[in-house]
């Protein structure tokens, strides 16, 4: 029976196939009817409404992506795509690159450095990549930054937190830069760890600390930079623990720490852990803030269970007071993208905005040549500008010298700046 | 008999009055010959249920012993025990004096070889590929030489092949050599499982109801081989319901009940012997029951 | 401490249960059909998104406040929905491979769950990150002093704990006592048989999965509901789990599927609290126990000792 | 299943059937109606719209799907297919029907790709149809080619493929099998390139490949009814070691073909790396028969190992030492922990061992994600893993050679292709051996393989260690390659890969888990289109390849009997009672 399929086909089963056959051609049907029976193609939305009016007479250039569009961080991911895809967009609109189209080319990584490898590879090899935006992860990053690297295509990060990325194997004692053309726009955990202790250990004044992380690069570095400083400053590390980055339930690591009572939790993660995380703390009968980095900025945070009173560390001054970061959020929503823009959009599209305008710079008047990467290059090591996440400009490793943070709290249902606290971790 | 079960070894010429002379020679052998398996006070115990109760024989050098008694009497279960694959409860199973170890592959390894019940080919092999495993431990490879083919590899790969070319014929198989296992006929898959079992180069061979399924041709064809089988020096016990066949065949009968060794002695003596009469032979319902019986257990172990 | 031990012992209670109702699917569906089917954790999770589409798009608002209303609604939903998978799974997915070689429906098997997975992922609004689950419990918790500290124990938990264990015993009933149990255990000693004794094996195998499914449905929203949030990795991480109990209870064994579900839960949340490494390898440590069980009871806690055949 | 069911199922083998059994009489028309309606599909305009927007709007047009007369790309496919089919229906050859059948579903799965995508890309049916008083009728023409050719075929019923038994001279048969592998080895140039490389330079990529690989399939289906394939292969079955050796060759020769582009070796490395580990794997699965599902651990603990020894400055270990030295070292550090993740194996079986395995899995990933001992990195990995160099030679480098210029990525193709023909030959001659027909009779009755003296707790021991070896082998390789050795490498949906890929190739089967490796990696490359659908799509694809080939592509020479086509029934002898029952016992094992 198993040898013989066919027979099955054509046999007693026959009536039964072409049913599903016609059923299943009915359902395809109707999803296609539903756009009606004529050619109601649309312009692709990457094409930019506004280009027929600029000069492409020179041709198309590519701003690349690698970032996991699928699997369980698309969120983030899908958020990044839509970003850029929006700063490309506006570009296009703008004429900001003459002569030139700007298209967008978002690759999927799953969040797994192979496959990142096998997108940079493609992206790499297609002469009319201009640069790329990515990665999510820090492995994925480590994987395609040689690659590109390689190519001298600039690749700016929104999201990569490890230290080693620019400043090589021993950030701390030898920083020594990686490679040329790899830049970020999100702060390093060196930074972010430390300024949250500050504020937790000397302005909020917590003397007991459990720190939590999801064991990611993100998580896990910021948890340990912010236990060593808040150890510095001479309070308790009571814990230190770690849950799933997809776990629902804490229970067991909230007895484990009530026992030694806290009266904080730091937690190195996003908002999807950190929401639940604090909402089941206050039900175990520890009412205490849960304070996180920039991960956990967001309005799910709150809607996820977070409490008044959570505290967050987020990077740039206050983005309510930045015009450019309310712009970008009124674009984005403009935009009608299908996923919020999520924990990186704004990085993201700064730093896509940073390629367009590198490119513009590198190429003014004269036309793409394989020699215009590196200028492309050069042109973002010295950018200079302000975006919706802050100011833009790189250090002598590639990372963003935008080291202001803020730290936030939770008051009633959203976060809030909390005033005087802007300011920068100085080693 | 068609050229298909031509054997070259044979020097009997498979008749049944022929047979039955033989025996007193053959048995007077054993008499002076070594025992070479010995079975003493076997017992088998499943939770509540003693399968075996303190079952002895011995079994002597170009014997052939035949096993019978109804069905759920126990003889599977002592083929069991005699192969390692079942530790009894108590007492001892010896073979040439030592100890049988309590594992089936040492046992194959110590000489003693069996064919299953159900057949238990490995379907998905061909007939002679089965024969070759059954080579298996007496063959010299290390995993190394699996690994690197050298000449010795090669020498040892070829010892087998001709063995198996030669048990193949043996049992009148060559031509289904490159044929899988479970395409062959049914007598022709029991026919095979002998071969494989010959392989391992037996002093004892133990066959589990050998012609269960067939008809009288093959029937009489299979107690060819197992006479030649014989004339090889290899002693065979064999379970079988069919008792015409085992009072032709055997050396020695041993008839089981319950789990107990109810009588021993030649063909005729247990032919005559009442109480076989009333445990087994005298009540033939029993026996058609006892073969609905066979017929589902068999069903039961295809799971 | 005294009340961390039993703060533990209440969380392990609490997520074993539910680990448990997970593991009675696996544990019905293998054995009756021996396969390992790991899309059932998926179906415990599209009964938690089902019950939630629900609540957000259908109920009133009136009766989505009220717990004792919306409950029994979401209940029903997450079970009509993890059922509806289920069954359409085993017909179109598992069926058509009931003669092929094994490892096809185990392939298969792990395909839908992907597949089941992605689409939740992709088609169900703001499914990419972790969705707020409605509290449509009895809230308050129950705080019991012991010398040292405290020991609080959520009413939900209680309700939780003991709706699982009143299903397992349900099923348990239902299955030895039931003509459709009995027809459910016959297939499963041999399906062959079981046919000829006028029992259409089809539907027996449609049924276990539709239980299963119903007990993972149910799970599902409570879930939810204990925890407040759910993710579309719910029904993997907690699958695992699930299988794993039911693997060391004993496969094939109800009694088993609960008990092994409660000792994973107990593990996890005591390896978390006293083992070495802590909570970063608490998984760990329900795998380093497993395996230790399966290598010194190879048959888990309560399966039949496997007899060779000869 | 009965005996009951397999009797109606062998006598439909034969051809009379159903309904279609009305159109005999009719075939030679309907083949050649069916032909010519296929020409005239290809040569009908297939779109009722121009589009000329986007970012490169020479690429980005629709028009080879509108222009009239323009045969090209698929429509050329489509020209030719219908050429044969006619060709075919007209000369007296073999197993006609069999042959137009393939060239047929060829012509509906053309017809379908494009139109489908047509019709998506342009908003409706009206694409395809009728709109703006345009009309473009090619693809639903040649779709109804396409069926009525397949109906024509079948209705005529279907012979077996031919059977070629024409034998030539040794230099002749060599030249035929130089020319069959240099085919093989263009084709697959041609199916890795076809469609451009995607993105926003090739928008229908997608669409191009798909339709390019549905007419490969259905030539393929023709050229095997008409015996030429299996001729081949029995040829190649005669020369063997010449055969490997020209494929060998052939495999080396990839990078000078179109597809010699830096991804394409990028892609294909990482494809020989899960070949090689799948290849294990079906040491432990295919042969032996035991399911194994954290496998991708050995190919992490490989990885691991290599990156602790390759002088990366991350490395707590801090040793630098020569690659073939670390290959090795990987293996036998992979090959102990297969050992010991085998040991259950000697008491605990069948299911509960995958489990076990499963567990396995989920500690090594934890226990890493966790930088257990410091030799993981945990979540920061272990990055900066130099090349690996000879001759001073990096091999992430690119290689001139005279006025030859091969992109980088070719020297780890040429490794890769290396090691992956290393381990094929390995599994070959372990099958082939004592060990390998104990690993299947384990596989096919652990008692009976009891009862014939193989000590099997052993054994199935040597099959986890082999096979983690040769995990541990392609792990060494993979993390100089990637050149970060990181947790997330080695997740569940992994070994769910690698199982995926030996089953999809064919279990126990040399080339199968080459293949299946191939197959979950090239498709997804080249369907990045869609991403966000990328893992809904590979876990439907895993649904339906185990519905409708369960065996795999290319099954087992013994699987393939026992799972064999309609009409190659068993062999002369009738099939009674008890035969049918063991037939059943063996499926179910």
């Amino acid at each position: 029976m198993i040898g013989h399929p066919r027979e099955t086909r054509y046999g007693k089963d026959y009536s039964m196939t072409r049913r599903r056959t016609i059923v299943t051609a009915a359902i395809l049907a109707g999803a296609l009817g539903l756009t009606a029976c004529g050619t109601n193609r649309e312009e692709a939305p990457g094409s930019g409404g506004g280009a027929a009016s600029c000069d492409t007479s020179k041709g198309t250039l590519t701003i690349g992506m690698v970032a996991p569009l699928s699997g369980g961080l698309s969120e983030l991911g899908l958020g990044m795509r839509n970003s850029a895809d929006l700063a490309v967009d506006q570009a296009n609109a703008k004429c900001t690159v003459p002569g030139y189209k700007l298209v967008f080319q978002a690759e999927d990584d799953q969040a797994n450095p192979q496959i990142a490898g096998q997108a940079a590879t493609k992206l790499a090899s297609d002469a009319n990549v201009i640069g790329v935006v990515g990665t999510l992860n820090t492995s994925t990053s480590q994987v395609v930054q040689p690659t590109f690297a390689a190519k001298k295509i600039v690749q700016i990060s929104p999201a990569n937190t490890g230290p080693g990325l620019t400043l090589g194997a021993d950030p701390i004692n030898a920083p020594k830069r990686v490679v040329d053309s790899y830049f970020r726009v999100a702060t390093t955990d060196l930074i972010q760890g430390p300024f949250a202790a500050n504020y937790l250990v000397q302005k909020a004044g917590k003397k007991n600390i459990a720190v939590i992380d999801d064991g990611k690069s993100y998580g896990a570095g910021l948890a340990a930079e912010f236990a060593k400083q808040a150890t510095k400053l001479g309070a308790t590390v009571v814990a230190q623990e770690k849950v799933g980055e997809k776990d629902t339930d804490f229970a067991g690591v909230i007895t484990k720490i009530r026992g030694l009572n806290p009266d904080a939790v730091y937690y190195g993660g996003e908002y999807p852990v950190a929401g639940p995380l604090s909402k089941q703390l206050k039900e175990n009968g520890l009412d205490i803030p849960v304070m996180g980095g920039d991960g956990i900025v967001d309005a799910k945070f709150v809607s996820l269970g977070g409490k008044p009173g959570d505290l967050a560390t987020n990077v740039g001054a206050p983005a309510e007071k930045l015009p450019s970061a309310t712009q970008f959020i009124a674009d984005y929503k403009a935009g009608n993208y299908a996923e919020g823009y999520s924990a990186y959009g704004a990085f993201t599209y700064d730093a896509t905005n940073v390629i367009i305008q590198a490119t513009a710079k590198a190429l003014g008047s004269g036309a793409y040549s394989d020699a215009t990467r590196a200028e492309i290059v050069k042109a973002v090591q010295a950018t200079n500008t302000q975006g919706a996440g802050g100011p833009i400009a790189f250090d002598q490793y590639g990372d963003t010298t935008n080291k202001v943070l803020t730290v936030y709290e939770v008051k009633t249902d959203k976060f809030e700046p909390v005033e005087g606290t802007t300011g920068s971790f100085e080693g | 008999m068609s050229g298909r079960h031509a054997r070259p070894d044979m020097n009997g010429t498979g008749n049944e009055s022929d047979v039955t002379t033989a025996i007193p020679m053959v048995a007077g052998g054993s008499a002076s010959g070594s025992t070479i398996l010995q079975a003493s006070g076997v017992t088998m115990q499943f939770g509540g249920l003693r399968a075996l109760n303190d079952v002895s024989f011995g079994l002597s050098e170009g014997e052939i012993i035949g096993l019978i008694g109804p069905n759920g009497a126990g003889k599977t279960t002592l083929f069991n025990c005699l192969t390692g694959l079942y530790a009894p409860t108590s007492g001892a199973v010896s073979l040439r004096g030592n100890p049988m170890p309590q594992d089936p592959a040492r046992v194959t390894e110590q000489g003693v070889a069996r064919t299953f019940q159900n057949i238990r080919l490995f379907p998905s092999m061909t007939a002679a590929e089965n024969v070759m495993v059954g080579r298996h431990v007496r063959m010299k490879q290390s995993p190394l030489s699996s690994l690197l083919h050298g000449p010795s590899f090669r020498r040892s790969e070829a010892e087998a092949a001709e063995r198996t070319e030669k048990l193949l014929a043996f049992v009148g198989l060559s031509q289904f050599a490159g044929e899988l296992a479970r395409n062959l006929p049914y007598g022709d898959q029991r026919r095979l499982e002998i071969a494989r079992a010959l392989a391992t180069d037996p002093a004892v061979l133990l066959l589990d109801e050998p012609t269960a399924g067939m008809n009288a041709q093959e029937t009489e064809a299979t107690r060819q081989l197992i006479f030649a089988i014989r004339d090889l020096g290899i002693s065979v016990v064999v379970i079988e319901h069919d008792t015409k066949f085992i009072f032709t065949l055997c050396d020695r009968v041993l008839v089981l009940v319950q789990g107990e060794l109810l009588v021993e002695g030649s063909p005729d003596e247990v032919r005559g012997d009442p109480r076989v009469v009333e445990a087994y032979l005298g009540a033939p319902p029993d026996e058609v029951d006892a073969q609905i019986h066979a017929a589902e257990d068999e069903g039961e172990n295809h799971r | 401490m005294l009340s961390t031990l039993l703060s533990q012992i209440v969380n392990g209670l609490v997520l074993g249960s539910l680990i448990g109702l997970i593991a009675l699917g696996y544990t019905m569906v293998y054995g009756i059909i021996q396969l390992i089917n790991f899309a059932h954790g998926e179906v415990f999770m599209v009964g938690a998104y089902g019950a939630l589409a629900m609540f957000t798009y259908l109920l009133p608002t009136f009766i989505q406040q009220q717990w004792y209303f919306a409950l029994p609604l979401l209940l029903i939903a997450g079970a009509v929905v993890s059922v509806g998978v289920a069954v359409a799974m085993e017909r179109f997915a598992y069926r058509p491979l009931r003669n092929a070689p094994k490892l096809a429906p185990l392939i298969t098997s792990l395909g839908v769950s992907i597949a089941l997975q992605e689409v939740i992922r992709v088609f169900y609004p703001g499914a990419t990150a972790a969705i707020p689950f409605p509290n449509i419990f009895i809230p308050g918790t129950w705080t019991i002093s012991v010398g040292d500290g405290v020991v609080p124990i959520k009413y939900s938990g209680i309700l939780l704990v003991v709706v699982a264990l009143v299903l397992a015993y349900a099923l348990n009933m239902f299955v030895e006592r039931s003509r459709m149990g009995r027809a459910m255990r016959a297939t499963s000693q041999d399906r062959d048989v079981a046919r000829l004794m006028g029992i259409n094996p089809d539907r027996v195998i449609v049924l276990t999965f539709a239980l299963g499914a119903l007990l993972a449905g149910i799970g599902g929203v409570l879930y939810g509901g204990f925890y407040t949030n759910i993710n579309i990795d719910i029904g993997f991480q907690n699958g695992i789990f699930a299988f794993t109990a039911a693997v060391l209870g004993g496969i094939g064994n109800i009694r088993g599927a609960v008990v092994g579900g409660l000792a994973i839960g107990l593990i996890k949340s005591l390896a978390g609290q006293y083992m070495p490494g802590g909570s970063a390898y608490d998984y760990v440590w329900i795998f380093v126990v497993l395996i230790v069980v399966l290598v010194f009871r190879p048959q888990g806690f309560f399966g039949e000792t496997e007899r060779v055949r000869a | 299943m009965t005996t009951i069911e397999k009797a109606p199922s062998q006598a439909l083998a034969e051809p009379p059937r159903g309904r279609l059994a009305a159109l005999a009489p009719y075939t030679s028309v309907l083949r050649i109606v069916g032909g010519v309606l296929t020409l005239v599909g290809a040569f009908l305009p297939w779109a009722t719209f121009v589009l000329n927007d986007g970012p490169y709007p020479e690429g980005a047009t629709l028009e080879f799907f509108s222009e009239p007369f323009g045969v090209s790309g698929f429509r050329l496919h489509l020209v030719l297919l219908g050429l044969a089919s006619i060709v075919v229906a007209l000369v007296p050859v073999a197993a006609k029907g069999r042959i137009v059948r393939g060239f047929g579903w060829g012509v509906i799965a053309i017809s379908i790709v494009n139109g489908l995508y047509i019709t998506v890309e342009g908003g409706g049916f009206g694409a395809i149809t009728a709109s703006d008083g345009t009309a473009a009728f090619g693809a639903f023409v040649a779709l109804v080619g396409g069926v009525v050719l397949v109906v024509g075929a079948t209705a005529g019923g279907i012979d077996p493929p031919t059977h070629w038994d024409l034998k030539l001279g040794r230099v002749v048969e060599w030249l035929i099998l130089l020319v069959a592998y240099a085919i093989v080895l263009l084709l697959v140039a041609a199916v890795l390139t076809s469609g451009g490389q995607g993105g926003a330079a090739n928008p229908f990529s997608g669409a191009v490949f798909l339709s390019f690989l549905g007419a490969v399939g259905g030539a393929i289906a023709g050229l095997h009814a008409s015996g030429l394939l299996g001729w081949i292969a029995r040829m190649s079955e005669r020369h063997r070691i010449y055969s490997v050796i020209v494929l060998l060759l052939a495999a080396l020769a990839l990078p000078l073909t179109s597809a010699g582009t830096e991804y394409w070796m990028t892609v294909a490395a990482n494809i020989g790396v899960y070949a090689a580990t799948a290849i294990g794997l079906n040491i432990v699965v295919g042969l032996a028969g035991l399911l194994d599902l954290g496998y991708v651990a050995f190919l992490g603990i490989g990885a691991f190992v290599a990156a602790n020894l390759s002088g990366a400055a991350a490395s707590v270990v801090g040793i630098e030492l020569p690659f073939p030295l670390v290959l090795v070292i990987a293996a036998v550090v992979a090959g102990c922990f297969g050992a010991v993740v085998g040991s259950p194996t000697l008491r605990v079986r069948g299911d509960y061992l995958a489990i076990v395995t499963l567990a396995f899995g989920e500690i090594f990933v934890r226990s890493a994600q966790n930088n257990i001992g410091g030799l993981t990195g945990g979540s920061n990995s272990i990055p900066n893993i130099p090349p690996v160099e000879l001759f001073g030679k990096g091999f992430n480098e690119s290689v001139t050679i005279g006025a030859l210029n091969l992109p980088s990525g070719v020297l780890y193709y040429v490794l890769i292709v290396l090691i992956v023909a290393a381990v094929m030959w390995v599994f070959g001659n372990l099958k082939n051996s004592r060990l390998g027909r104990a690993w299947i009779a384990i596989r096919e009755d652990e008692d009976a393989a009891r009862a014939m003296g193989i000590r099997t707790g052993p054994i199935k021991i040597l099959a986890f260690l082999i096979g983690a070896m040769l995990a541990g082998f392609a792990g060494a390789f993979f993390a100089h390659k990637l050149g970060t050795a990181s947790y997330e490498s080695f997740r569940f949906l992994e070994s769910v890969t690698l199982l995926a890929a030996v089953i999809l190739g064919g279990m126990g089967t040399i080339p199968g888990a080459v293949l299946g490796a191939s197959v979950l990696f090239v498709l997804p490359e080249k369907l990045r289109e869609f991403a966000d659908y990328r893992l809904l799509l590979f876990g439907l694809a895993l649904v339906l390849i185990m519905r409708f080939r369960p065996q795999g592509l290319v099954p087992d020479a013994h699987r393939r009997a026992e799972l064999a086509p309609e009409s190659e029934a068993p062999p002369d002898h009738p099939d009674d009672g008890p035969a049918g029952g063991t037939t059943v016992k063996a499926a179910a094992t």
